[in-house]
């Protein structure tokens, strides 16, 4: 049997964990290929629907990972995002939607390691649990995508 | 003559108010809201113990926002949902001429946003204790049992939006569901486009919900829809000190922040 | 008649009888009834704070327990350590509702941390101040050293009673007993009360140096509102005397006994009688009433909301 | 139908050594609406960017993904290329094969299809680009300081001599701020006012700076480089330009018993006065509260003996409107107020002060001319305590910062003394000593070994009058705790410095934020220390935290150079990479419902309220607005808003929605 590749999506802000896993590169610290990253200005951003759409086209994990507390290059939007995180994760938990996918993490611009760290980590974790059946269950019903094409 | 009818039309008659928002009989000796503009219709207004609902969601709509200066007969969660109202800036202080039917049948009035926050103070605001229950019992099963239980009860949802109609909360021109580019919430009722949309509404609801129940009430298929924003409501309080519809010039929880806010899920 | 809430704890039955009478003498001519908590215990203030956790929190909440059985609001608690753990208490459980679930379940009543604890001086300043002035008829025209300890005004964060280096509160109302609460040094300073027992010298000293300040400013009698400044201060008076080889005579009275001698309650009522050192006050030709009509200066809380 | 050009860079060997380059140009050159797909070593080379360039023109390319390196390093190159072949800069996206995947992945298919999903990812988010324009913003090359102690006047100075105009206001009837009050100053025990007497007379008199004594800034309206100003000027209660500042007056005025708020209640001043010989400028103020033909109706004494003529009594208050470009805050500090003191008898025994009341003993032109004497009987004291962190680093107190200048002042203050009284003994309960700075540690040294000054390493818990003397009872930490009680003759108390009176109410004027102590709040700890969130707002000095002379002046120089920078250019150009609520046909007019729940959100205060109107002016509708000077695209209001009213240029809802869709459904 093919073992499982679990396909992660990390969201992350542009001023802290983008540059950190830029730093990750430049230092050559390897990670698994299985996490692809989407840049956003900040994690104040990162809107929870945009979770939703990740795990609904297939995710089986998700990586949402910004800057310090207090080190914010917008200084609050962080902030913000954490409280916005710790109600959604509430919810999803009361919904049954498993949040052991979803990792949290602040890295800053200098935590090249960290970010591998987590990568790898979260991609152990998946890989463990394996793929997110329930979700995708839903989610690949044939209606799904011929709305989904529509949205071309 | 009621009390109530002999104030309203008094209201109606100088002026002070256009319309009151109140119940009267409906079919089937059902109760539903009334529009009285005229003391006409003043007389038919009712109040009994199946007079229940929440009015202040008609506050939002466009037809009767049309009528002119409103007056309303309000529940305490009505109280409250013009507060939270106030705070997100849809209602001026005021504005709405305000009757509080006290549990002995009299009335209070409630002419300014002070007087309404005051009241709310030393009144009962909580979750029923089945309610309270309800949720515990969902909270002790595994995450799989709740997703199964969620997922049985949004296979029912027939995305007829009963429930954002009646939501005094959800006053939007235009509701998420209904933007298209990108389409967020795929618009048929499958149980993609349910879950989608029940979180969806969930989460604009946090921190805003006044627990009225007024969704679960109008649900047609029977989904206890109110859980998923009441099961918010205890940790948003805990964590944030937050509750919402107290004060007309709240701080809604999301858009503020602590430094210091506490989580144990960010590594 | 007004009803409030009373927590005697084990001091008032017992080495300060005469703490409860002049409460219970005063709380009468105010028209205040006072209720006792029923079946009450110990409010855990000598061992148990420092040998059991559970234990020492779950003592008050059984007392704060039985009391909102009872439908009790208000709790007045005339001891200052036991109104020290009462609240500390109130406090702790407020902050940790795990904890207070815990607590109920050890302490098997539903607890929900509805009551007030009241010391003495919040409950004269909430039910009698008010009333104070028109009642006076003997002002207790003495010069007064008010002394507060340690347990009526710390931790500030969580009593918010009073300025804590600068308590005000029972200067206050001895002014309005027609008193002069002299300014002195010593008001918050330590009487050695945790070594009452096994450390006498210890408290010869500490409660000496307070006495020495009282005396040296002329004060002719020393102002309490605990049960154990009181023991050291009265009760370990030859000690003290020995310690600053000086007879020092002035007595040491509780508020509520001053508040009693102002509204004319005798002697005896207030227990007066019980203490070591005898009370000999002098007695003043009768003057035009000297009460000042208002404080002289409004209490400042010390920490301002930040 | 789109005509995308794609670009896959070798970076040498650095991606190529892992990345099938040429695969990735193939497969991606397949994908709809990619018209031209090419590989080359190095994109950022000048043939890379030729190609790049002619590419777009040959093509008609109407979007550019070039997959090389980070964003972080390139994006801005690219930009300028495209930008140069004619394609509108923000039509061209980066995929990052390098450092988020060649370096980090092992040469094999997964990194090659990786890469391949990153730039589909690309390909698909640059269908949703839209050409965006740099915003332009006009600039006021006209600075507002607010505030005249050195930071004030070291900001104004520097911005003035570059050319600019200043407006300095003042709330005082003089500049000069603490720095005035001063006797000498650490740690070269240089008098105070004689270096800094000339930096005044410098701003009084320099072309470019306009000065407003005695006023203060009642609103603020506007945005970075667009500021409007209302200041109050307070009645004086004289026509400055008549009078001559001889001071007569100030002489004659016989109301001479008025607590001098310079001198800190040290000395008295008359109703009309200067509050300091050296003042600038150099003309008095009637203090209304205080002057006897304002209580009672009559004196009028200065008026009678003023040789011009310059008294005016029914003087009013003038409100004058200035348009700004840039704003300076410079407002300083004060120091803890007495009642928070009890236990050491503050306010209650004259003889306990705090150290701005010692700078004036200690000062040549102070009360006592310099000669240390207690202010309850003149005696020259001989046991004097100084007591650090009186407040600062105490929870209890609310301060739990530690207010920097202490521990050096009151090293100078131990040292003036013993300089003044050779047989006096000096004390110093202190928690540390924090004395970080060039010279500092050596001061304190001299402080303690050569003039003997006794360091006390613990707290005073009290202190209290008793025949004369004040005691003062301490621990000695370094002794096991030793009881320490020292009868003093005067306590001066080194009171944490918090901030101004005023200060919130002020930042909420100027729309700046600040912290939980009052201080204003700079945009970044380390890398924005100057700067507020509040684009166009800088901060100078002690008005964000506690600072010594050197720092403030450091501060102002840099807001300064930060104020001239945003001058050297007639407009202010800015990235459109910006949030923007969007707008309909009536009668919805736009998505946004008015709720502002974004506004509370916003770190930059850019979000407004806009009110649509009918033809009779009524109010129908009121929106949110972007301003999009303020702006710098953080996005946090777009998470927010439910009915996805608010949108950010460059990472808009459709971008974002479209990358996932692109990234998980190959």
């Amino acid at each position: 049997m093919q073992e499982f590749e679990p396909k992660i999506v990390a969201f992350v802000c542009n001023w802290c964990t983008y540059a950190g896993a830029d730093l990750t590169g430049t230092s050559r610290i390897k990670y698994s290929a299985n996490v692809k990253i989407i840049r956003f200005p900040c994690t104040g951003r990162i809107d929870f629907m945009i979770l939703m759409k990740a795990f609904e086209n297939g995710a089986d994990g998700i990586i949402v990972s910004g800057c310090h507390p207090n080190d914010c290059h917008y200084s609050t939007g962080n902030f913000h995002a954490r409280r916005r995180w710790i109600v959604f994760r509430n919810l999803l938990n009361f919904t049954g939607i498993d949040t052991e996918r979803i990792q949290f993490s602040w890295v800053s611009a200098a935590e090249g390691f960290k970010w591998a760290d987590v990568v790898n980590n979260t991609t152990k974790k998946i890989r463990e649990i394996g793929p997110y059946e329930n979700y995708n269950k839903i989610a690949v019903s044939t209606l799904f995508k011929e709305e989904g094409a529509t949205n071309e | 003559m009621s009390d109530l009818i002999k104030k309203v039309t008094a209201l109606l008659n100088d002026k002070t108010i256009n319309a009151f928002i109140g119940y009267e009989k409906g079919s089937a000796d059902r109760i539903r809201a009334i529009f009285a503009r005229t003391e006409d219709q003043a007389q038919k207004l009712v109040l009994n113990a199946f007079c229940t609902q929440n009015l202040a969601g008609y506050l939002m709509k466009h037809e009767v926002k049309k009528l002119g200066k409103l007056g309303i007969l309000a529940n305490v969660a009505a109280l409250r949902s013009i507060m939270q109202l106030a705070s997100e800036f849809q209602i001026k202080d005021g504005e709405v001429y305000v009757l509080f039917a006290n549990a002995d049948g009299s009335l209070t009035e409630f002419t300014d946003f002070k007087s309404i926050e005051t009241f709310l103070q030393t009144t009962d605001t909580g979750i029923k204790s089945e309610e309270q229950e309800m949720i515990a019992k969902l909270e002790s099963m595994t995450v799989n049992e709740r997703w199964l239980f969620w997922n049985k009860e949004f296979e029912k949802c027939i995305k007829c939006y009963a429930c954002r109609a009646a939501c005094p909360m959800c006053y939007c021109h235009r509701c998420t569901t209904d933007v298209n580019q990108p389409q967020w919430i795929p618009v048929a009722s499958h149980e993609l486009g349910n879950l989608d949309y029940h979180l969806m509404r969930a989460m604009h609801l946090a921190g805003r919900c006044v627990n009225c129940g007024e969704c679960a009430t109008a649900c047609p298929m029977d989904i206890p829809l109110n859980l998923l924003t009441y099961q918010l409501i205890n940790p948003i309080k805990a964590t944030f000190g937050a509750t919402a519809g107290m004060k007309a010039d709240a701080m809604y929880a999301l858009s503020t922040y602590k430094p210091d806010d506490k989580e144990n899920f960010i590594i | 008649m007004i009803k409030v809430g009373f927590y005697p704890g084990c001091s008032m039955k017992g080495g300060a009888q005469e703490y409860q009478e002049s409460v219970s003498a005063l709380a009468k001519v105010f028209d205040i009834e006072l209720v006792e908590v029923p079946d009450w215990n110990c409010c855990g203030a000598t061992a148990a704070h420092n040998m059991n956790k559970e234990l020492s929190l779950s003592l008050p909440a059984r007392i704060m327990a039985l009391a909102e059985k009872e439908g009790i609001t208000d709790i007045v608690v005339p001891c200052a350590a036991c109104y020290n753990r009462l609240s500390l208490v109130k406090h702790e459980l407020a902050e940790d509702p795990s904890l207070s679930s815990k607590v109920a379940s050890i302490i098997d009543l539903k607890y929900e941390g509805t009551t007030q604890i009241l010391n003495i001086i919040q409950f004269i300043d909430k039910y009698i101040t008010d009333r104070l002035e028109e009642k006076v008829v003997k002002p207790f025209d003495y010069k007064s050293a008010c002394y507060y300890g340690c347990l009526l005004v710390r931790p500030h964060s969580i009593l918010k009673f009073d300025r804590v280096e600068d308590p005000q509160s029972m200067d206050v109302l001895v002014k309005k007993a027609g008193g002069n609460a002299i300014d002195w040094a010593f008001k918050t300073e330590c009487c050695g009360a945790g070594m009452s027992v096994s450390r006498t010298d210890t408290v010869a000293r500490l409660s000496g140096n307070i006495m020495k300040d009282a005396v040296d400013r002329d004060a002719e009698v020393v102002v309490v509102a605990c049960p154990m400044c009181h023991s050291n201060l009265d009760m370990r008076r030859p000690e003290i005397n020995k310690f600053l080889d000086k007879k020092i005579d002035i007595p040491i009275l509780y508020i509520s006994q001053v508040l009693g001698l102002a509204v004319g309650i005798d002697a005896k009522t207030l227990g007066l009688n019980r203490h070591m050192t005898e009370v000999n006050l002098p007695v003043r030709p009768a003057k035009e009433p000297a009460i000042a009509a208002v404080p002289e200066k409004e209490v400042i809380t010390q920490k301002t909301e930040a | 139908m789109s005509r995308i050009g794609v670009f896959v860079c070798h970076c040498g060997e650095n991606i190529s050594a892992t990345v099938n380059c040429e695969k990735v140009a193939k497969v991606t050159g397949e994908l709809k609406g990619v018209e031209f797909s090419t590989d080359y070593k190095y994109m950022c080379s000048d043939p890379g960017q030729t190609l790049l360039k002619e590419a777009i023109k040959e093509h008609k390319l109407d979007g550019v993904v070039v997959a090389a390196c980070s964003p972080r390093m390139h994006e801005p190159t690219f930009r300028k290329a495209c930008a140069e072949a004619g394609l509108n800069p923000f039509l061209c996206e980066m995929s990052n094969i390098r450092e988020h995947c060649s370096w980090v992945h092992p040469k094999d298919d997964l990194t090659t299809e990786k890469a391949q999903d990153l730039v589909r990812v690309m390909v698909e988010k640059v269908k949703k680009n839209k050409a965006l324009n740099s915003i332009k913003v006009p600039v006021t090359k006209t600075a507002l300081v607010i505030g005249g102690g050195i930071a004030g006047i070291q900001a104004a100075l520097d911005i003035a001599n570059c050319g600019h105009k200043v407006i300095m206001v003042e709330r005082l009837p003089s500049i000069g701020g603490h720095m005035s009050q001063l006797s000498e100053t650490f740690p070269t025990l240089d008098c105070s006012q004689c270096i800094l007497t000339p930096r005044m007379v410098e701003v009084a008199q320099h072309p470019n700076i306009t000065l407003h004594t005695y006023s203060e800034v009642e609103s603020v309206d506007g945005f970075i480089g667009n500021f409007t100003v209302k200041i109050r000027k307070k009645s004086k209660s004289l026509d400055e330009h008549l009078c001559t500042g001889c001071g007569l007056c100030t002489t004659k005025c016989p109301q001479k018993k008025i607590p001098n708020e310079f001198e800190r209640g040290l000395g008295m001043r008359p109703a009309i006065y200067v509050p300091f010989p050296q003042a600038v400028p150099n003309k008095p103020v009637i203090d209304r509260e205080h002057c006897t033909y304002y209580i009672k109706g009559k004196c009028k004494v200065c008026e009678i003996v003023c040789p011009t003529k310059a008294i005016r009594f029914d003087q009013e208050d003038e409100v004058i409107d200035v348009a700004v470009g840039a704003i300076v805050m410079a407002t300083g500090f004060d120091v803890l107020k007495t009642d928070y003191f009890p236990e050491y008898g503050y306010g209650k025994y004259a003889d306990v002060i705090d150290g701005l009341a010692f700078e004036r003993l200690a000062s040549a032109s102070g009360p006592t001319q310099g000669e240390i004497r207690r202010p309850s009987d003149g005696q020259i004291p001989k046991k004097i305590v100084f007591v650090a962190c009186a407040g600062s680093r105490d929870p209890a107190k609310g301060i739990e910062y530690c207010s920097k200048i202490c521990c050096m002042y009151t090293a100078k203050h131990a040292m003036l003394y013993k300089h003044k009284v050779h047989d006096g003994i000096p004390y110093v309960f202190y928690m540390d000593i924090r004395a970080g700075g060039k010279n500092y540690e050596e001061f304190v040294r001299r402080t303690i070994v050569d003039d003997e000054t006794q360091y006390i390493r613990g707290r005073v818990s009290t202190i209290y009058e008793k025949n004369g003397k004040l005691i003062v009872k301490g621990a000695d930490t370094l002794m096991g705790a030793q009881p320490v009680e020292i009868e003093a003759d005067m306590v001066v108390l080194a009171t944490a410095g918090v901030a101004n009176h005023g200060a919130e109410e002020l930042a909420q004027t100027v729309h700046i934020s600040y912290d939980p102590y009052k201080f204003f709040a700079e945009a970044h700890p380390k890398l924005k220390p100057v700067e507020t969130n509040t684009a166009g707002i800088f901060l100078a000095g002690a008005c964000q935290a506690p600072k010594d002379i050197p720092e403030s002046v450091a501060a102002a120089s840099g807001a300064a150079v930060k104020v001239a920078a945003l001058f050297s250019n007639d407009e202010l150009t800015r990235d459109p990479l910006v949030a923007v609520v969007n707008r309909s046909a009536p009668p919805v007019y736009s998505q946004c419902v008015g709720c502002f729940l974004c506004q509370s959100v916003c770190p930059y205060q850019a979000i407004e309220r806009e009110e649509i109107k009918n033809r009779n002016g009524e109010v129908i509708k009121t929106l949110a607005r972007v301003n999009e000077g303020l702006c710098q695209g953080c996005g946090t209001c777009v998470a927010l808003c439910r009915t996805k009213a608010i949108d950010i240029h460059g990472y808009s809802n459709q971008q974002v929605y479209t990358e996932i869709m692109a990234l998980l459904n190959d």
